[in-house]
């Protein structure tokens, strides 16, 4: 019979990889069902064990499955990790995503599971912090903070009950490495989070997964089953989100799990001290306790010798959107923006020139072409006004209006306001109302602006008066940047406080999209 | 005295730890308590920084962001109400960049606000309003077209206040007062983002939703978005007095806000130690029966009581009673009047009335409504520890680890204590709740009782007895403190006799109906939980084996160490504004204020020198006996301040029978009460709000109640008792209540430093206040016992001679509910009746099935005394055999139900057991429409003029 | 103070009695903890379709906790419907990585499709189009769920395809 | 009390009230008890209640229990 491997990942399986499955299966094959590579130009994707190796075909379908079988089918891609794409990378994390049963014990065993968390228990907890430390991991979730010295925090907080909360609320379009490590390596997490609770001391976990992502949570849940003798008695429960992206803030995640409206809670106190049912709690996001298995098997070493100025270690960039080479791609840190968008991804999808990449999700800058040298380093990024986040970029043409982006990221900062605090709640629903003005004004034929009536007693009682309003670009786009400060100094959290990152990026690079005159020159190159 | 509101520093105290630390603010050195916002501790100096959500009696919330600051070295704009000080900080509170983030957030309120300032209710009175110009907030560019949250229906559905929802500003400050404050959550936010709203329940109107009305939302609205009606209909307030409550035992201190001569709104004083700025719907809403058309404002007169009242001159009126009560004196001997004190008047006033007695009718015969409540928990207390008074402060209970409520129901009879001490149960401590009923503490929202001891009404004194058995046979009692506090011996003796296998929760488990098993984790948890604190009420006190339960409440205490120090004790609910008071002030038949017996003759002699007459060593008579003493024959004239015995006194046929027996019934009261329709001399009394004095509160603090307004019956109670006792002949002159406490602080060595000048000084003084404790005493007996050694007694369980049977086969119990207060005399007065417009019988589903009952029928309750008719109401509250009502109606009378059974050392009546019948019934009983009648006859009054 | 006391239809009332039932089996088997309530939520929605106001009370008391305080949360959650879905259910992603293949006018698109604008349901009661916000397939939108199934590279085809399976 | 006279009279009351007394002080024995009630009837009833008790004990000697019979007894002797 012969072994064939299917990814069962939910992106593979919108591309049509369940009924290739089927079809195999129906032909007699054994279909092992595997986690996605994470190259879906490729997908769906089948591999054949060959006596000289799996060998690869994709794109394919349903149709083509006796093609595969015999060999002759034009999409033969050899072997998969030899790919350019899959050469190039260095997969610490995602080392076994893609080639092993996800949720086969031994499979993981094999692939070299387990080993991270057999060194961390033969280990004092201070040990393992000391190590995480070394490693220079930094939180995966978009903020960097270092993730040993959280971990030292919640280890010397006073004795008594203690969790580890790993978030994979996973909202920020253009990112998917969370759920793809859920569903196609879900040991790794489950071992990084057995790791982290023997360093602090803790005995239960909660991995909060978006609803969003039904595959990944049955994934987790099942392997969490299946492992549960491996981590006892370390006990972790997975659950579930209900649509609200906001519930991805570290403190409304805490909140959402102890059953209440997913609100940010004002910090200090830190969740590290105060998180989890008021218990010290270390939260960390799926990547960042997922680079711990490798940190602990390997060393910190081996971890911290790749990357970049303070960036250490790898990171699962992500590049979405109109992209000609989708997908997950690993790499140290320090790559560029250009070299990833460029020439690991191939450009746009549709052939048309990139005119703008989102780099972070929802929250994120917009970057021209004109930035594609920034090495991909926090610093470097927050130095460019933009941030790395969860290293989703997303690739857009030049027929995007940038405008109707900006537009876009206050009308989705008003749908997932929490509410709490009023630059938020107030501000993005304004923020929608002065970008339809902008839109507006610059889609009317350019007119002066028009200037305010002034000079009666009942206009200025009646400041909001339609008449007293200057609704000219100007005018408007100056109310925006208020705005934006307003929210980005202002807000609560980050939802509220990086909406003005993609607004004010668009603003600044794509001037001519806002009405007004493009800027002089198109720096660098 | 002008409009201030009280000063809000954002956020509450830090938590003590001993440590503090020093930092900068705006360029000055300040030191602060660890813990402490930045936010209050500049409010502490004198600098204020902008808010709206914060406010000083919730937790920080951090959701407005107008109070960002700088701190040098961090980044961003730290909210000031988050954020604690840290030692060498450098806070900057006031710079341009901060105005800057200040206006622009401003910008965005006012951006979905109503602009109707000037026509609103809360002008002048609006955080919003005043925050925006502090912040400099000049012009909104967003525009007039865009989303909004104006434009909602209001919600006038709560009789006091209204609900605005276009001005609401989602600071959630409703919210939070609701759940931290009150404990209720009955508030939500709904939705999220800009959709954000305040929701009572679910979305529902105020009415109808779980909103128990205690206004601790209105009070922390910054907006017009939850305004009082009364605001809205007078205005907003110009001067504010502050003063007491009148209604429960809690003794809640408010300003009285006034505009002009007005009462606008009360607002609980934070400064008020027994509330901390909290209030219930009764003494924050429920005070419009002040200036009811009921009440009555002339002195009236009758020569018997089948004619219609006559108003006459006051002159009139004090000349005829005094020539009555001299007249009855006469013909039927010096013992033959007597009196009975309000424990709804001040301490000044009841003083003056036993002082009358005593002093001008030469005997003890006085009494006070204490005997139906807590007499027992004078006797009882007095007898273990040596003082008729609980032993802690209210502030004890946020030291409890383990509460043990017992024939109580804090959240309805005594609401704003229910409210603290469910904080402290929310922080974890651990509740025992022994009652037969399930009560609200049981299981509420976020609460819930570790153990619930449903017990059968009657049996508390083998239930105590049975926790006991399972201290002493466990060893878990506290041997050390035994020891040193009370006598080894006396506790032997009884450690024996609680010992005895009979005693047992097993063997006592077919009696109480309590399972053993939970009888003994509860007693487990009181002894071992760590500070152990009792609170007990009516449901301990009114059983014909009161004074027993109190005293085995207080063996337990004892035998657990838990008294003496905060988080534990011995704490009596008590039920009335003042009867503490009442009864310090001398107001039983056998002692002198400071509780010292007559028959002392030191004691005696103090009291005869300093009122120049002899003094009667002899007991007199309690209110039962006189009323007994009145259908002998014997007693003929009382004088009744202040009190409705006919409806609150038990057996009314009883006590009818007595009133109608006397020559002369003097009733004292703002309404003609039911007692009046049986009375000879009606003379209109004086609300709280129209007379100095003091109250004493159920934790022993003696509180300043002040006049805000002129009495509208023409004199202050006291100034009314004085001119009798003038007209009897004594020489009172009297100019001022303070000098009443004078003369009360040389007589009382408890109270020998209580003064006029110090309450103002202390804001407050719980008593012993004296030489040794100038400042009060909160805790008693922390040195030891004030008797000495603590006494053990015996307390053996003789049960009831109220038996059910074939023919009265159900046990009835009576209680009071949240918005009612004692026989509803005020609280029927006022919108209060929206929630509880009747009293209900309620009972369980399988007796209410047996005999066809559906909701709302109603129903005949017989018992042997009398019967009744009220509807039922059907619920598992009460166990099968049980039914229970309140009674806050006088249609009601459910004392016509109650017997004559009292407790065995003090006569207070066993108002908690009655063997009752009930039955499907077509309405009023016979006995109803009689007495209706009767009371419309008997309140017939021709108008002065028409007199003349 | 007063509980809600609405008439209830026998619909109604049968429905609450199912959701009594899973309630009292949710809090044996998970106790009642609170943060058992979105767990709860979920389940009640996948069994029952929505979430009844008239469920906030049994909740409420299962938990322990206030009606107000339950509202609260069903309220904040957008997956928690207060109202019956239609019989299919089709989220459509409007997030950036699909927006930047296409998305908007694939939205347009499904409307138009569908017969229904985007948050409603169709008047016959057969099919409810939503917005989703990123399913995490952000390099092969637009992207779609149907009836729970993912769907990626939602073209016009796709559509008229997903329109033929909610007629039959 | 029966049930068809729900107010008690006087002496019916009083004497209630003394045997009432005394089972409720039993428990310390015949003497102690006794004694406790004469205490207590004296600190608390009025002086004519104490005299129409005596003479009740002497009307009706079968209605006092033997403990309140003895603190009547006692009484009486101070009783004039």
């Amino acid at each position: 019979m012969k072994r064939v491997y299917v990814s069962r990942d939910m992106a593979s399986v919108a591309l049509g990889a369940d009924e290739i499955a089927r079809t195999l299966a129906q032909a007699g094959c054994d279909v092992v069902r595997t986690g996605s590579r994470g190259l879906f130009s490729i997908e769906p994707l089948v591999e054949v064990e060959m006596p000289e190796g799996r060998i690869g075909y994709g794109p394919v379908g349903a149709a083509d499955v006796g093609k595969i079988l015999d060999g002759t089918h034009p999409h033969r891609l050899g072997d998969v990790g030899a790919l350019p794409f899959f050469a190039s990378q260095q997969r610490f994390t995602f080392a076994r995503c893609g080639i092993t049963d996800p949720l086969s014990l031994e499979d993981y065993a094999a692939h070299g599971g387990w080993r991270g968390l057999d060194a961390a228990r033969a280990a004092a907890p201070q040990q393992v912090v000391d190590i995480v430390k070394a490693s220079g991991l930094r939180g995966r979730g978009g903020a960097g903070f270092p993730t040993g010295i959280k971990w030292q925090t919640v280890l010397d907080a006073p004795d008594g009950p203690r969790f580890i909360v790993c978030n994979a609320d996973e909202g920020d379009s253009g990112t998917f490495a969370d759920r793809m490590l859920m569903e196609g390596d879900p040991y790794c997490l489950i071992e990084g989070m057995a790791i982290a609770a023997h360093a602090v001391g803790a005995s239960r976990g909660y991995i909060y997964i978006r609803s969003e992502y039904p595959f990944a949570i049955d994934t987790m849940r099942a392997a969490i089953d299946r492992a549960a003798g491996r981590i006892a008695p370390f006990v972790i429960e997975v659950r579930a989100g209900a649509g609200a992206y906001v519930c991805g803030e570290e403190t409304a995640l805490l909140d959402s799990i102890e059953g209440k409206r997913g609100q940010v809670r004002a910090k200090p106190p830190l969740p590290a001290l105060k998180g989890l049912f008021g218990k010290p709690t270390v939260i960390n996001n799926v990547l960042s306790l997922a680079a711990v298995p490798f940190i602990l098997a390997e060393g910190a070493q081996a971890y911290a010798d790749v990357g970049f100025g303070r960036s250490r270690g790898t990171m699962p960039v992500q590049l979405a959107g109109n992209v000609k080479h989708g997908g997950l791609y690993e790499v140290g840190f320090g790559i560029t923006l250009g070299e990833l968008v460029n020439d690991i991804g191939g450009g746009t999808e549709s052939g048309r020139p990139v005119r703008a990449v989102q780099v972070g999700g929802p929250l994120g800058a917009y970057f021209p072409p004109s930035m594609f040298h920034l090495p991909f380093d926090y610093e470097a990024f927050a130095q460019a006004g933009g941030l790395i986040g969860h290293a989703g970029i997303t690739v857009f043409d030049d027929t995007a209006d940038m405008a109707q982006m900006a537009r876009f990221a206050m009308e989705f900062c008003a749908v997932e306001s929490c509410g709490k605090c009023t630059p938020c709640r107030i501000g993005s629903t304004r923020g929608v109302e002065v970008m339809d003005r902008i839109i507006a004004a610059r889609d009317a034929a350019p007119v002066a602006a028009e200037g305010a009536a002034g000079g009666y007693l009942g206009e200025a009682l009646h400041s909001r008066a339609p008449s007293r309003i200057d609704t000219g670009i100007e005018a408007q786009t100056a109310l925006l940047r208020d705005l934006c400060d307003t929210m980005k100094f202002g807000s609560l959290c980050a939802l509220g406080g990086f909406t003005p990152y993609p607004v004010l990026s668009a603003l600044d690079h794509f001037p001519e999209d806002f009405g007004a005159p493009a800027p002089i020159e198109q720096a660098a190159e | 005295m002008t409009f201030t509101r009280e000063t809000d520093h954002g956020t509450p105290p830090a938590i003590a730890t001993g440590k503090s630390v020093t930092l900068t603010i705006d360029g000055a050195q300040v030191t602060m308590p660890e813990g402490t916002s930045i936010m209050r501790a500049a409010s502490l100096t004198g600098c204020s920084i902008p808010k709206l959500c914060a406010t000083d009696n919730v937790e920080s919330f951090g959701s407005c962001r107008l109070c960002l600051v700088e701190v040098e070295g961090r980044a961003g704009y730290p909210a000031s109400c988050t954020t604690p000080v840290a030692d060498g900080m450098i806070v900057r509170t006031q710079t341009e960049r901060l105005k800057q983030l200040r206006r622009g957030v401003m910008e965005l309120y006012i951006s979905d606000h109503p602009l109707d300032c000037l026509t609103c209710p809360a002008n002048g009175d609006c955080e919003l309003q005043e925050q925006a110009g502090a912040v400099g907030l000049r012009e909104v560019r967003y525009g007039y077209d865009g989303a909004t949250n104006m434009g909602q229906a209001k919600d006038q559905s709560n009789p006091y206040f209204d609900f605005d929802p276009s001005k609401c500003i989602v600071c959630s400050r409703c919210v939070r007062a609701c759940d931290e404050v009150q404990g209720t959550f009955a508030l939500t936010i709904e939705g999220r983002g800009f959709d954000s709203k305040v929701s009572p329940s679910q979305g529902q109107d105020f009415l109808s939703s779980e909103c128990v009305s205690c206004g601790a939302c209105v009070q922390a609205c910054p907006t017009a978005t939850l305004t009082e009606k009364k605001v809205v209909e007078i205005g907003t307030p110009d001067r504010a007095v502050v003063t007491t409550c009148a209604y429960c035992g809690v003794g809640c201190t408010f300003r009285a806000e006034m505009r002009g001569e007005e009462l606008v709104r009360m607002v609980p004083w934070k400064e008020g130690k027994a509330n901390r700025g909290h209030s219930c719907v009764k003494g924050r809403f429920a005070w419009g029966y002040a200036q009811h058309q009921d009440r009555i404002l002339k002195p009236m007169i009758r020569s018997s009581v089948t004619e219609p009242w006559r108003e006459v001159s006051w002159d009139e009126a004090i000349a005829y009673t005094a020539s009555e009560f001299r007249r009855i004196q006469a013909q039927y001997g010096a013992r033959s009047v007597g009196g009975i004190t309000s424990s709804r008047c001040t301490n000044e006033e009841t003083f003056l009335v036993q002082k009358l007695i005593r002093q001008g009718f030469g005997n003890n015969n006085v009494d006070t409504c204490a005997r139906v409540c807590h007499s027992p928990t004078g006797y009882g207390l007095k007898t273990t520890f040596g003082t008729s008074a609980g032993t802690q402060d209210f502030d004890s209970v946020m030291k409890s680890d383990v509460i043990l409520v017992i024939g109580a129901n804090p959240t309805d009879g005594h609401p704003v204590f229910g409210s603290r001490m469910k904080q402290r149960l929310r922080q974890g401590a651990k509740l025992i709740v022994i009652d037969p009923r399930r009560i609200d503490l049981v299981k509420s929202p976020h609460i819930e009782a570790a153990h619930h001891l449903p017990l059968r009404p009657g049996t508390n004194v083998a239930m105590m007895t049975a926790l006991a058995h399972v201290i002493v046979t466990e060893k878990l009692y506290d041997e050390a403190f035994i020891r040193e506090r009370c006598d080894w011996d006396e506790f032997e003796d009884w450690a024996a006799f609680v010992s005895q296998p009979s005693r047992s929760p097993e063997a006592v488990e077919p009696l109480t109906g309590v399972k053993a098993q939970d009888a003994r984790a509860a007693a487990r948890l009181y002894a071992t939980g760590g500070n152990g604190a009792i609170y007990y009420g009516l449901g301990v006190t009114e059983h014909s084996q009161g004074s027993s339960t109190v005293m085995a409440i207080a063996n337990l205490a004892m035998a657990t160490g838990n008294v003496g120090r905060e988080g534990v004790g011995v704490n009596p609910l008590r039920g009335q504004n003042n009867v503490q008071g009442s009864c310090d002030m001398g107001s039983f038949p056998h002692e002198f204020s400071g509780y010292r017996h007559v028959s002392d003759d030191a004691v005696r002699g103090l009291f005869e020198r300093k009122w120049g007459v002899t003094l009667d060593a002899e007991p007199g008579l309690r209110i039962p006996n006189m009323l007994d003493a009145a259908t002998e024959g014997s007693f003929k004239g009382l004088f009744i301040q202040g009190e409705d015995i006919l409806q609150s006194d038990p057996n009314t046929h009883h006590v009818a029978a007595g009133l109608a027996a006397m020559e002369c019934v003097v009733v004292q009261d703002l309404f003609l009460n039911e007692t009046a329709n049986y009375a000879h001399i009606f003379l209109p009394g004086s609300t709280f709000l129209e007379k100095d004095g003091t109250f004493t509160n159920a934790e022993r603090r003696i509180q300043m109640v002040r006049k805000v307004m002129a009495p509208l019956n023409g004199y202050a109670d006291w100034e009314i008792v004085q001119l009798v006792a003038q007209a009897v002949g004594l020489d009172w002159s009297y100019t001022h209540p303070s000098e009443i406490m004078d003369e009360i602080a040389e007589l009382t060595p408890t109270f020998a430093g209580v003064h006029y000048a110090r309450l103002e000084a202390e804001g407050s003084l719980q008593w012993p206040a004296n030489e040794a404790a100038p400042h009060g005493t909160p805790t008693m007996h922390i040195d030891g016992f004030v008797r000495g050694k603590g006494k053990f007694v015996v307390t053996d369980y003789v049960p009831t001679d109220e038996k059910t049977g074939p023919r009265f086969p159900l046990l009835l119990t009576t209680g009071r509910i949240l918005s009612h207060y004692n026989v509803g005399a005020q609280t029927r007065r006022t919108a209060n009746t929206a929630w509880h417009p009747e009293d209900r019988l309620e009972i369980h589903p399988a007796d209410a099935e047996n005999r066809g009952i559906k909701d709302g029928d109603w129903v005949a309750l017989r018992s042997r005394a009398g019967e009744t008719a009220l509807r039922a109401l059907i619920t598992e509250r009460v166990a099968p055999g049980v039914v229970y009502t309140t009674f806050h109606h006088p249609d009601t009378q459910a004392n016509v139900i109650t017997t004559d059974y009292s407790d065995w050392a003090t006569n207070c009546p066993e108002y908690k057991v009655t063997a009752v019948q009930v039955a499907l019934s077509n309405g009023p009983s016979h006995w109803q429409e009689g007495y209706a009648e009767h009371s419309r006859l008997s309140r017939r009054i021709v108008p002065l003029e028409a007199a003349e | 103070m007063h509980s809600l006391e609405n008439p209830r239809e026998d619909a109604t009332l049968i429905r609450l009695e199912a959701a009594d039932a899973l309630i009292a089996q949710w809090t044996r088997r998970h106790g009642a903890a609170r943060d058992q309530l979105l767990p709860l939520l979920h389940m009640l929605q996948e069994e029952m379709g929505f979430v009844d106001d008239a469920l906030v009370a049994p909740i409420a008391a299962a938990f322990n906790l206030s009606r107000a305080d339950v509202h609260g949360v069903v309220t904040f959650y957008h997956d928690f419907r207060r109202v019956p879905a239609g019989r299919h259910v089709v989220k459509i992603c409007r997030a950036e990585s699909c927006q930047a293949r296409g998305g908007a006018a694939i939205e347009a698109a499904a409307a138009e499709r569908l017969g229904v604008a985007m948050g409603g349901t169709r008047r016959d009661g057969q099919v409810t189009l939503e917005a989703v916000y990123c399913l995490g397939l952000c390099a092969v939108g637009p992207n779609a769920l149907v009836d729970g199934r993912p769907v990626a590279r939602v073209d016009v085809g796709r559509l008229d395809a997903i329109a033929r399976e909610i007629a039959a | 009390m029966n049930d068809e006279n729900a107010v008690m009279s006087t002496a019916d009351r009083l004497i209630y009230m003394a045997n009432q007394i005394a089972r409720n002080v039993a428990v310390m024995g015949q003497d102690e008890a006794a004694a406790m009630v004469e205490d207590h009837i004296r600190s608390f009833w009025d002086p004519m209640m104490r005299r129409q008790i005596v003479a009740l004990a002497a009307e009706r000697p079968d209605a006092l229990s033997p403990i309140a019979a003895a603190a009547v007894g006692r009484i009486a002797v101070h009783c004039r």
